[in-house]
């Protein structure tokens, strides 16, 4: 549906094109089954960066905090990519493994369901 | 004499619309540009009912009245340091969030009612909507003016129209706002006057204040109840203007009802930070958010939609799930803001024991089972020196811009994520009711500057986060972070050991 | 679901003269007590009749005085000379 | 309950808020008036461009050719925020309230000879159409003035300019002993009167002008013909009765012109295209106000009548180029 406006063709600024975030692109992680972290988190990466970066690194920078984080094998996790079961390769770059501007990346790292809500 | 005097009606009717005239000079659509646009169809403007019937004298009148008793309330406050009769420090942070979230839209209501009072073609709704409009400025300012005396001793009100224009948590309110005000005006009389003030404004101020008078602010519950006094003349506005466009034209209808989806929707997880308000920061508490919505949206909401079934409006498209949310809502709302402390200009803080059981009590359905084991491993974190704060930035929602929380209707453990494609990119939302309203108007929610995204831009400050901060202009270590160890505890505690002995110091917190 | 309109006061002398007067005037009203508040609820209709609110006040009440001790109200308005009326219609 | 601390521990961490701190270039305490109107409206990071004006943001000071660097120097004189405004109107209202009661009791105003009843209803009651209109100019002000001290002060102002409406409804009825065929033929007259076409004629026009400066300037320059020959001119030749009970206008009259005209100078100080844009709208309104004026003062005042318009006209450009502005 168009918007109601007075004029045909209203719009505005397309505020977060991928233009407007200097070669990164906005991606969201969220660890599920761990909701003390409230939701999933926002980054800017580049899309050069590889999957194993993401993980180890970026991921693990992220929620390394929580006590259960120690016990957490990232390489038996289960990764979901916008909405489809993925399977990252560690090593190519999460651009050329679908990631792209306003990806969600979901992943699972309890064997069981989460007790912890 | 006066064998023909006028009834209260006749008068108010020649002494409002009875001024106005039909134009010839110009032409109604010249002097009234904005009237058709948005689909609505009025046939006759007279056939509107004025629901009170204030003239300028009598609001001169009780409006002098009413500024008298509350500011000599304001001043008596002021004067005898009534911050120190509070039940608890920790209060303030309501305050605080009234102050930077809800008095900066009392200012915008002003100015869009304003707008109403010269666009709308109706005369009599011209002259509620201008009496609203200096209604919503007296809101304003009587709660900059109440809440100057505790910006002298609290944190975190400083600075509040600023960081209303840029923090994360306010872009809550406000985009909900500037939606209204960029909106034509009858869907903002919808929004604002109906949705808003009739459906859920209850729930903002009647509980908040009550529980303002429970935990013995004297000033907050005078402005408060003194500005209901108004807001239910604004709730009547906002119910017959309703009630007018649906008995005008069938064809009003479905416009009205497709309003009244998207701003239930919208109000209600607005109210959402209300709600947090009230199950989290009241130390004395009055009635539960789950309680306060029972209340005031199923019990009152329900005679609404039962008499407006008439016309063909059923209730909001997704009431049933705000109805299935409420167990968990003001929960995740806490845990979102116990997440970003640090980027906030308010405190939370480890719940108690005492408080645990209230909530127990109040959310037997889910509080035992899923948020007192977070908030025990909170505590238990914080106790071993390592308090917890999210180090990441939340991903939010692209319409009502509220950190992505919220779970799944029906499954607490699975955050609920809606994603839609518009020109090439993805947006996401929270919920069906959000992933609705963009899809129904993307052009619009494209536009949204959401304060995450624009952090990543760089038009905030900088890239790390103190430099976000001090262009939030947020004193860190004394706006944000827990309340524990902060300024407000020690000078409350200060204070508190002065008035009472230290056997009632808090001393759980104090001695953190 | 019962269809009640409702009319919430200040906890005042005005407002407890008005309460008093809806409980008087208006069978079936029901008040709930609230901190520094009153909600009186009552099936589809309820009326303040200013005569009833004079003679506890001891003055000439007007019903458009009812604005400095509202609170909250739910259901349609009418007000007249001589009283204020709730009503689903 | 015993209260027992030091007052050192009470001292105030801070003054006011740290948004008028700035103004003031330090934490000092501010007045009410200063904290109700520093800053509060939004400035940046407006979320939607508005569907009825995509052109501008919700809050735009584009939307008014008048440029400034700051809006934040036009304090009010009076110093109104709600509060103050209010109960001082409130004390101008029950003034105006006494003098009614006052001139009704004795049969003042309908004890009138008809043809003098006839006089007073035709110049005075049709101004409600007038106040209606100044009260919808003053709405747009308050939709799209820039900044919180001339958006307050004009939502005042058009509760005002209601205010007055009604107090001519009252008079209006007061004259026709309660019924309403004064406010009737009013109206008619309004509408179809040759007299009174000039004048609304000029505010029909003025209703639609969008920017929102040049519908303050124009109304203050109608409003500076009409009140001097309504007030003054005309009232004066009325029995003394009616000059009681328009007192309000008087005294409202000098209460407003405090601020509008403040408004004016200081706009105009700021700079020569101001000035020059304000030359520009005075010349455009001010001569069809008076002769919109002239044309009633002649049936009001008779043939030499057009003369109280001249003069007021006069005074009225006089005073515009006190505040800085030459009108040609």
């Amino acid at each position: 549906m168009a918007v109601t406006s007075i004029q045909p063709n209203y719009s505005g600024p397309f505020r977060d094109r991928v233009e407007n975030f200097h070669g990164n692109q906005l991606v969201y992680v969220h660890w599920e089954g761990h909701l003390n972290f409230c939701s999933a988190i926002a980054l800017a990466l580049p899309p050069e960066m590889p999957f194993r970066t993401l993980a180890e690194e970026v991921i693990a920078g992220l929620y390394g905090s929580d006590p259960q984080w120690a016990s957490v094998d990232l390489s038996r996790a289960r990764w979901m990519l916008d909405g489809v079961d993925w399977n990252p390769v560690p090593e190519r770059p999460i651009g050329e493994q679908q990631v792209g501007h306003k990806s969600l990346i979901r992943f699972w790292t309890d064997p069981v369901e989460n007790t912890r809500g | 004499m006066n064998a023909k005097k006028l009834t209260l009606k006749q008068k108010y009717i020649q002494s409002t619309r009875g001024l106005d005239w039909e134009y010839s000079y110009h032409s109604k659509e010249e002097i009234f540009p904005y009237a058709e646009y948005e689909g609505i169809k009025i046939h006759d403007w007279d056939a509107w009912e004025d629901p009170f019937k204030l003239t300028m004298d009598s609001y001169w009148r009780f409006q002098a009245e009413k500024e008298r008793k509350l500011y000599a309330v304001i001043d008596s406050v002021a004067q005898n340091s009534g911050q120190l009769g509070v039940t608890d420090a920790r209060y303030f942070n309501a305050v605080k969030l009234f102050i930077q979230g809800v008095t900066p839209l009392e200012y915008q209501a002003h100015r869009h009612f304003a707008h109403l009072a010269r666009h709308l073609p109706g005369a009599g709704l011209r002259v509620a909507a201008q009496m609203q409009s200096i209604d919503e400025l007296r809101h304003a300012q009587t709660q900059i003016h109440t809440i100057s005396h505790y910006n002298k001793f609290f944190d975190g009100m400083h600075d509040f129209a600023h960081m209303h224009d840029r923090l994360w948590y306010l872009s809550v309110p406000k985009s909900f706002f500037d939606d209204a005000t960029s909106a034509g005006p009858f869907e903002f009389m919808t929004a604002i006057s109906f949705a808003f003030e009739y459906v859920l404004t209850n729930l903002l101020f009647v509980p908040f204040m009550s529980g303002a008078a429970f935990n013995g602010d004297l000033a907050t519950v005078t402005f408060g109840f003194s500005a209901q006094s108004d807001e239910s003349r604004h709730m009547t506005l906002g119910l017959e203007a309703v009630r007018f466009m649906l008995e005008q034209d069938e064809a009003n209808v479905p416009i009205v009802q497709r309003w009244l989806d998207k701003w239930f929707w919208r109000g209600y997880r607005l109210l959402s930070l209300v709600g947090m308000m009230m199950d989290y920061m009241l130390p004395k508490k009055i009635m539960s958010w789950a309680e306060a919505w029972e209340m005031y949206y199923e019990e009152a909401g329900g005679a609404l939609f039962a008499d407006l079934a008439r016309y063909g409006i059923r209730e909001p498209k997704y009431a049933g799930v705000a109805k299935a949310e409420k167990d968990h809502l003001t929960h995740q709302v806490w845990t979102v803001f116990y997440n970003y402390t640090h980027a906030a200009a308010l405190h939370t803080w480890d719940i108690d024991d005492q408080h645990m059981d209230w909530l127990s009590e109040k959310y037997p359905n889910s509080f035992d089972r899923i948020y007192r084991p977070r908030y025990l491993a909170w505590r238990k974190q914080a106790a071993e020196g390592k308090r917890f704060y999210n180090n990441g930035l939340p991903q939010l929602c692209q319409v009502c811009q509220i950190p992505m929380a919220f779970t799944e209707p029906g499954d607490p453990s699975t955050v609920s994520f809606r994603v839609s494609e518009y020109a090439g990119d993805k947006f996401h939302t929270c919920s069906d009711g959000c992933k609705d309203i963009f899809d129904y108007e993307p052009e619009k929610y494209v536009q949204a500057w959401l304060p995450v995204h624009q952090i990543f831009q760089g038009n905030c400050g900088g890239a790390t986060i103190p430099e976000v901060l001090d262009w939030y202009h947020l004193k860190e270590g004394v706006d944000n972070l827990d309340y524990a160890g902060s300024p407000e505890q020690a000078m409350w505690n200060n204070w508190m050991v002065g008035r009472r002995g230290s056997d009632n110091l808090d001393t759980k917190t104090a001695a953190k | 679901m019962s269809r009640d309109v409702s009319i919430t006061l200040q906890n005042t002398q005005e407002g407890a003269a008005i309460t008093e007067a809806i409980l008087a005037d208006n069978e079936g009203a029901v008040r709930r007590d609230f901190p520094a508040m009153i909600k009186i609820d009552r099936a589809s209709r309820l009326v303040i009749k200013a005569s009833s609110v004079s003679d506890r006040l001891g003055r000439q009440w007007d019903p458009q005085e009812v604005h400095l001790s509202l609170i909250s109200l739910s259901g349609s308005i009418d007000e007249d000379d001589d009283s204020l009326t709730l009503f689903w219609r | 309950m015993t209260i027992d601390i030091k007052s050192e521990e009470i001292t105030p961490r801070r003054q006011t808020f740290s948004h008028i701190a700035r103004r003031f270039g330090t934490d000092k305490p501010a007045s009410r008036y200063e904290e109700a109107t520093f800053d509060v409206q939004p400035k940046v990071n407006f979320h939607y461009r508005p569907t009825y004006a995509p052109e501008f943001e919700l809050f735009d000071s584009a939307r008014t050719k008048i440029a400034m660097k700051d809006w934040y120097v036009f304090k009010d004189p009076r110093q109104f925020y709600y509060a103050t405004y209010n109960i001082n109107r409130a004390a101008m209202q029950q003034r105006f309230d006494s003098a009614l009661e006052f001139v009704e009791k004795r049969a003042l105003l309908n004890a009138l000879k008809p043809r003098q009843r006839q006089k007073i209803a035709f110049y005075l009651i049709p101004l409600r159409h007038f106040e209606w209109a100044a009260n919808m100019n003053s709405q747009l002000v308050a939709d799209w003035a820039y900044g919180t001290q001339i958006a307050s002060a004009a939502a005042f102002a058009g509760a005002d300019r209601l205010g007055i409406a009604q107090l001519i409804s009252r008079i209006a009825l007061a004259m026709g002993e309660g019924g309403d065929e004064l406010l009737v033929r009013g109206k008619t007259q309004w509408m179809t009167r040759p007299e009174w076409q000039p004048l609304r004629r000029l505010v029909e026009d003025v209703l639609i002008v969008r920017d929102w400066f040049e519908t303050f300037i124009a109304q203050y320059v109608m409003d500076g013909i009409v009140y001097p020959v309504v007030y003054e001119s005309f009232d004066r030749q009325a029995p003394s009765a009616l000059s009681l009970v328009t007192g309000f206008m008087r005294d409202w009259f000098a209460d407003h012109s405090r601020w509008t005209e403040l408004v004016i100078k200081v706009a105009a100080a700021e700079n020569a295209d101001n000035r020059e844009v304000f030359s520009k709208w005075c010349a455009q309104w001010l001569p069809r106000a008076a002769e919109a004026m002239r044309r009633l003062a002649k049936t009001v005042l008779g043939e030499s009548g057009d003369a109280a318009p001249t003069e007021a006209e006069a005074a009225l450009r006089a005073r515009l180029k006190t505040l800085g502005v030459s009108v040609l």
